[in-house]
């Protein structure tokens, strides 16, 4: 595959201005030896939606952009506040003020994609191990069991109390004081969850990746975008599938997103967990979730949908898992080589790490590989994101008709037998709109799929209608 | 030679960048554009360019490399000299063309006035913008400079294209770039 | 003029072995000039479906394969016999033997695309305006306003006798004998139809095509795939768009094809009818058919669907159309680029006229611009028609259930007035799932369009089975 061959070059080796070591969740000493990607990353602060220049106005509602939202989530935190999604320079920020935290009690399994935290799964599981555990023995080496351990550990306990841990961990920076438990600042995603401090190479660091890809490798799924997995297949499957030490590059530059980017379980019944046991595709994770039960035996659910009753899932960010289905993903076009895209400077290239949106930047993000104008790929864009907008509201549309006429079925004394089959449509519809609808692409990283998850929605939302009203007149019939 | 209707049809040749290129203002590159467009040259301007070309060509602007005189040559290292140009190289090393083209083959015009000419202009231009700056990145070529490289592949294939050529002469055909994206070099 | 420009030198001219002219039906003397594109031609009598070699045993019935299809259809043509495509040398003889001409009268615009009728076309505008009409005369040129004429006077009469009348135009091969009208032979698509005699270069004959391409022009449609025409546009409208002078040769190497893998109208009550005066989307075509009136008044249908009386518009291959929404087109790719792609032989290299399915030259059709291995190439395109397919048994479902479910409510008493509404969701709804069943890639040509329009057929009928069955449970609450 030519177009790749030359990102593959080498690396100069750098020169180290001061030391980092897996303890150094703050960006700023990195930025010392690479100043070039601090720079850019600092960037990420800003905000097309709110004032440049690191305004920190909340960005626009998408529950006042789409009144139908709040009906699919009626029940669910996220009827609250729902909002539009910004820089990295953000993420922690945002999600301890959203009304999803503040009036609701939340996981510490949230920190999971919002922190910098892997030297608190790190300390906390050494610590339940027994051992003492000093700023050294933690910066030592990355002792991936340990971070396994901490995450298991925390992931259902409180939001607060985790959140208080981040600032318990020390991070090189933060001096202590005698009788301050304050060792270590909270950051968002930081340098260390992507690149190994002594090599600069990429990495995964996230326990919740690291787990949904061994699933992934042991299912079934065809991956052709993922070659390393079918290697691991085909040479016979051994023990687990570590990204780390299995994946190509090329792969790396997506996997460091799918971190988090993707759809998952956070809340306090399980651990999170990142569906992908049958495979990436809409299907298979609803299969997934279709097929778990909690540990006291009930079947998995996100919530109660308020107006219906009926159980339902949430689907959240699904851009790794949707991307996967594309075009891109199939040709080896990786989620780096559109949002973190090279960029000369001076005499080098270096890859920005003002991760955003590639419309902003589609000159180095789209046109080293389509030799178009910039104007004729932006129009592009538009009528793949027209196409899917149009389709979203069409499902919308039909959606909220079905909650009109299952609240109707219900009010005209409509058993639980009878509702049976119509919750099921139901759920199925609500989960292929909120697919799509969270996903953050408007479908441009998978074009057809985003259109033929939202006709399986439109088609299951409108046989529920069909089937209450036949409810219905056959009640109406009997009476 | 092309009147001006036709060698506009030409470069309406569907989906290449250049068929656009004078709606879409090429804002990264300031104070190129009053010179640039093949089609809006006129004799006065061919003469600039054709004087500060030359001058440039011997260096004047990139005196300070001290490699700007380089550019008469034929090595396709002096190509490299700039830096920006050097994913091209690489991928040209390993390109279909590596062994029977250097950059010049495809770069200039085939015959000795427009070879100079072309050498001049953008000696002059290469020179200004890796001097100012401010060029586009990836660095994308202009529709003269793309009807140089059309004219040199038909040069080279002109007995297999034979069915590609129009009917009479001026008339309309289809870029070659447009089925063999990697000719020369895919990386751009 | 620059002289920059390397003058864009012309091709040698050719050697006429034979003079070839304007009646020149006949393709076997264009072959002696031409015998490597003749010889790829006479390939296309090959069938994948059928024995290889030019057996002429009919192609699978659709029907059988979808059986679906037949209510779709019920109470038109089509439902009698509806096949798979084959190759361009039987479209005359399939046509010929097709139950649907067979078995119900058809009228003679049905010969526009299926034979090579224009030096007949000439031939009867020229008789009509009264002049002796000599062989000599009809091979002279074009004569544009001839054809014109010629094709308005037949368009309606009869199959029958506008099939006579191609062997009374004389072909310069069929030498008359005293006494036998037969002057020239009928022939399927010919070089004729696509080539100008004189200079061999590509042009376009069908009046239905120029007639179409003109109604295009002066809509609003933005046509960013086809830059003649806004050039046109541009340029101040003056009188009419004629692809001939205005087009690109590359936009021409799409406009050949679309002379005739287009939607029609053809048959008795109207001219041969290109439905583009609004634009080249699916809405667009439907539009033209919904303020269509015949000059009885009546407002325009295609046929009375036979399980429910609802007069409905019927989708013939519209290729030409869903290509414009796609991706390639929108990059200036041509069908011929993919449908012809260019083959060495010998010294030099020519379009294959052995017009077929790409996936079968994926080698010349394909890896040229896209340089992944052909298995990679054809999964990719196996997987957009895989999804497309789904979609469209999807959409068969829901309509088939929509017909149940009319059918019932008529049987219970639904009155016109209530039935209005529901109609009108079913002509919708038939409309656009036979568009993208007709249409013959699968939705290769433009797999998120071809999606859409899917998920829109799945939400009109299930929107009209709930209408019924609303009517339903109002009629017997009321009874
Ligand atoms: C540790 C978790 C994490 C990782 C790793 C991560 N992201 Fe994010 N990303 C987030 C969160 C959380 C937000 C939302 C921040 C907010 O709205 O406050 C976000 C926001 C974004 C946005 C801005 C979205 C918008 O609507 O403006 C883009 C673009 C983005 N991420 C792309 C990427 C890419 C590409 C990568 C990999 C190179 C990546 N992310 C890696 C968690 C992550
Ligand atoms: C698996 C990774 C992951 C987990 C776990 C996660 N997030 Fe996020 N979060 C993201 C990503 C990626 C984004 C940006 C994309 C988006 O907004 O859709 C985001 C965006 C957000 C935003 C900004 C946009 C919005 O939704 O209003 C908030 C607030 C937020 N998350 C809160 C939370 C809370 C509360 C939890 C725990 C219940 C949580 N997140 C768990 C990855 C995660
Ligand atoms: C071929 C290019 C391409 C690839 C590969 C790609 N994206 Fe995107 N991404 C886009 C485009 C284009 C958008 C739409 C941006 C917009 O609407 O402004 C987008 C949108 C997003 C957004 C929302 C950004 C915003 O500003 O709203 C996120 C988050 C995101 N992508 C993450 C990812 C992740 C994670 C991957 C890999 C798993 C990925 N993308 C792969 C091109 C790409
Ligand atoms: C969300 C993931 C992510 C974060 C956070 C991140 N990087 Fe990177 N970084 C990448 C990716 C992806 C590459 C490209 C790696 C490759 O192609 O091998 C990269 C490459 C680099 C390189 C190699 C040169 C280049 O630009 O390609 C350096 C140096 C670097 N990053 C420094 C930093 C520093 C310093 C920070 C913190 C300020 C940081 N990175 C934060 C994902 C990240
Ligand atoms: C590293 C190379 C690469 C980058 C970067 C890239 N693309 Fe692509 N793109 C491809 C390839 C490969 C295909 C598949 C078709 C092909 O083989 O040419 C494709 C296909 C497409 C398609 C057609 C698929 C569809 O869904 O309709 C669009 C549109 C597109 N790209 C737009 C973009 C935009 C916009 C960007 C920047 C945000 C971008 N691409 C960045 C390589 C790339
Ligand atoms: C003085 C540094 C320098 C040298 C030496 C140089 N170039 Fe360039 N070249 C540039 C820069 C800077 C640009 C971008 C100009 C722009 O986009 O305005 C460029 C653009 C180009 C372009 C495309 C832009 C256009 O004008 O159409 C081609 C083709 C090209 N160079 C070929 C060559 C070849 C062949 C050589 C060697 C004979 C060469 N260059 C030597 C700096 C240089
Ligand atoms: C076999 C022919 C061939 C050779 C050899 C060749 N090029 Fe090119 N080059 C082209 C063509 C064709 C284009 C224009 C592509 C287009 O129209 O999109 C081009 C474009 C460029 C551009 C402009 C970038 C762009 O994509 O528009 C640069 C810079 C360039 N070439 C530099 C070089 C250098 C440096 C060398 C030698 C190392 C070289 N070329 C060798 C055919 C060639
Ligand atoms: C200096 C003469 C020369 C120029 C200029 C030239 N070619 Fe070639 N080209 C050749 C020769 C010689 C070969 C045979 C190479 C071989 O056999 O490996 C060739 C081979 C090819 C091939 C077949 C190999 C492949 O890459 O698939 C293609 C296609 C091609 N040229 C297209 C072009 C195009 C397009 C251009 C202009 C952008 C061009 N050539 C410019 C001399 C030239
Ligand atoms: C519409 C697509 C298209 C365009 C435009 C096109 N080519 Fe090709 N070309 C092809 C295809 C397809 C082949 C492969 C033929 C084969 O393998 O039989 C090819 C093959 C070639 C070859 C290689 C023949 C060999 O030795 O195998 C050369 C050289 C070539 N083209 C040169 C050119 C030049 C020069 C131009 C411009 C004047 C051009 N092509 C324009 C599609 C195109
Ligand atoms: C004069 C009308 C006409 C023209 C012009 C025409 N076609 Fe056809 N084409 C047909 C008809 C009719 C058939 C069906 C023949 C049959 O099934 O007997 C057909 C069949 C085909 C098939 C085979 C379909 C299958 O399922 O096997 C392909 C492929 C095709 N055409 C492509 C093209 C392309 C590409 C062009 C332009 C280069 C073109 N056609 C020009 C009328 C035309
Ligand atoms: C506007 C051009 C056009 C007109 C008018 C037209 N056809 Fe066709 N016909 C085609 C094309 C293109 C195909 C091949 C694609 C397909 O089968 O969908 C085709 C295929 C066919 C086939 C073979 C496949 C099948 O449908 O069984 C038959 C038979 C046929 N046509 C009969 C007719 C009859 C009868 C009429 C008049 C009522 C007619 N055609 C009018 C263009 C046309
Ligand atoms: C980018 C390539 C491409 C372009 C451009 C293209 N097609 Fe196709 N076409 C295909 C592919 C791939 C198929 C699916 C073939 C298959 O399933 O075997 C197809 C299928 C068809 C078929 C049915 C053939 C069969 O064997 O079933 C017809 C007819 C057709 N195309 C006509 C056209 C026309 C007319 C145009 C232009 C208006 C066009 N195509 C443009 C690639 C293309
Ligand atoms: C359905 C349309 C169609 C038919 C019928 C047709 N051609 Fe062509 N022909 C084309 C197209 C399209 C091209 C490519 C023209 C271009 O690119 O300018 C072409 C090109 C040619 C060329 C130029 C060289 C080449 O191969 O590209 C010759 C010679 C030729 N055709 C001869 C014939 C002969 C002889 C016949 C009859 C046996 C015939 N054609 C029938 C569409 C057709
Ligand atoms: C003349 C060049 C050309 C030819 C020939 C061509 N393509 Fe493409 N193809 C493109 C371009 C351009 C795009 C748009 C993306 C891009 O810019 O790379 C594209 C996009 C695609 C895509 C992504 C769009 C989608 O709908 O998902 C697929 C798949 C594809 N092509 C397959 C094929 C196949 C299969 C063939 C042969 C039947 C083919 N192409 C022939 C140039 C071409
Ligand atoms: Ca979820
Ligand atoms: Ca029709």
């Amino acid at each position: 595959m030519s177009i790749f061959e030359r990102k593959q070059e080498a690396r100069t080796p750098f020169v180290k201005v001061v030391e980092v070591s897996e303890i150094s969740t703050d960006p700023e000493p990195w930025g010392l030896n690479f100043p070039q990607q601090y720079e850019d990353y600092l960037q990420t602060v800003n905000d097309s939606y709110t004032d440049f220049g690191g305004n920190h106005a909340l960005p626009p509602s998408k529950l006042e952009e789409h009144p139908w939202l709040k009906r699919l989530f009626a029940g669910y935190a996220f009827s609250i506040d729902y909002r539009e999604a910004r820089g990295h320079a953000h993420m922690l920020s945002d999600q301890e003020v959203t009304r999803r935290v503040t009036e609701v009690q939340q996981a510490g399994a949230c920190l999971h994609c919002h922190a910098s935290i892997i030297p608190t799964y790190r300390r906390i599981g050494l610590q339940q191990q027994g051992g003492e555990v000093t700023a050294e023995r933690l910066a030592e080496s990355f002792d991936q069991p340990a971070v396994m351990a901490g995450f298991e550990a925390v992931s259902q306990k409180n939001y607060e109390d985790v959140h208080a841990e981040l600032t318990k961990t020390p991070d090189g920076v933060v001096q202590a004081e005698s009788g301050d438990p304050h060792l270590g600042d909270a950051h968002p995603v930081s340098c260390i969850d992507c690149h190994d401090p002594e090599t600069m190479a990429i990495r995964v660091t996230r326990p919740g990746f690291i787990l949904g890809m061994d699933k992934l490798a042991k299912s079934d799924d065809p991956v052709p975008h993922l070659p390393s997995v079918q290697k691991w297949r085909d040479s016979g499957a051994q023990g687990d599938y570590d990204p780390n030490t299995h994946a190509t590059r090329q792969e790396m530059r997506s996997f460091v997103c799918g971190q988090c980017h993707v759809e998952y379980y956070c809340a306090s019944k399980m651990t999170l967990t990142y569906p992908w046991s049958n495979g990436l595709k809409m299907e298979d994770l609803e299969q997934e979730w279709d097929e778990t039960t909690f540990s006291d035996g009930e079947a998995f659910y996100d919530y109660v949908h308020k107006e219906t009753g009926t159980k339902v899932f949430k689907a959240q960010h699904p851009e790794f898992e949707l991307w996967s289905q594309g075009i891109h993903a199939r040709s080896g076009v990786s989620c780096s080589d559109c949002h973190m895209p090279y960029e000369k400077r001076g005499a080098t290239k270096v890859s920005s790490h003002w991760v955003r949106s590639p419309m902003e930047n589609i000159n180095k993000a789209c046109q080293t590989c389509h030799h178009f104008p910039e104007q004729d790929l932006k129009q592009r864009v538009d009528l793949i994101q027209q196409r899917t907008s149009d389709l979203i509201e069409r499902a919308a549309t039909a959606m909220t008709d079905m909650l009109d006429a299952i609240v109707a079925a219900q009010a005209s004394g409509a058993s639980e037998q009878q509702l049976k089959p119509i919750r099921d449509l139901q759920r199925k519809a609500m989960w292929r709109l909120d697919f799509i609808a969270s996903e953050n692409s408007k479908g441009f990283h998978a074009s057809q799929e985003s259109a033929r998850i939202l006709a399986e929605s439109v088609d299951y939302s409108r046989q529920a209608i069909a089937a209450c009203y036949k409810l219905d007149s056959a009640s109406t019939e009997t009476e | 030679m092309m009147s001006d209707e036709e060698s506009q049809r030409n470069d309406r040749e569907l989906g290449d960048a250049e068929g656009s290129d004078k709606e879409v203002p090429d804002d990264s590159s300031p104070g190129r554009g009053k010179f640039w467009g093949g089609r809006r040259f006129g004799r006065g301007a061919i003469v600039f360019a054709l004087c500060l070309g030359l001058l440039a060509g011997l260096g004047v602007f990139t005196f300070g490399y001290g490699k700007g005189a380089s550019y008469m040559s034929n090595n396709p290292e002096t190509c490299v000299n700039c830096h920006v140009m050097q994913s091209h190289m690489d991928s040209w090393l390993q390109s279909s063309h590596h062994q029977v083209a250097v950059c010049n083959d495809c770069h200039l015009p085939h015959d000795f006035i427009g070879k100079w000419v072309t050498k001049a202009d953008n000696g002059f231009f290469h020179s200004l913008a890796f001097t100012l700056g401010g060029f586009k990145d990836p660095i994308q070529i202009k529709p003269r400079n793309r009807r140089v490289t059309q004219g040199a592949c038909i040069d080279c294939h002109q007995d297999l294209v034979h069915p590609l050529l129009p009917e009479t002469a001026g008339g309309d055909m289809l870029m070659c770039v447009h089925c063999h994206t990697s000719v020369g070099h895919a990386a751009r």
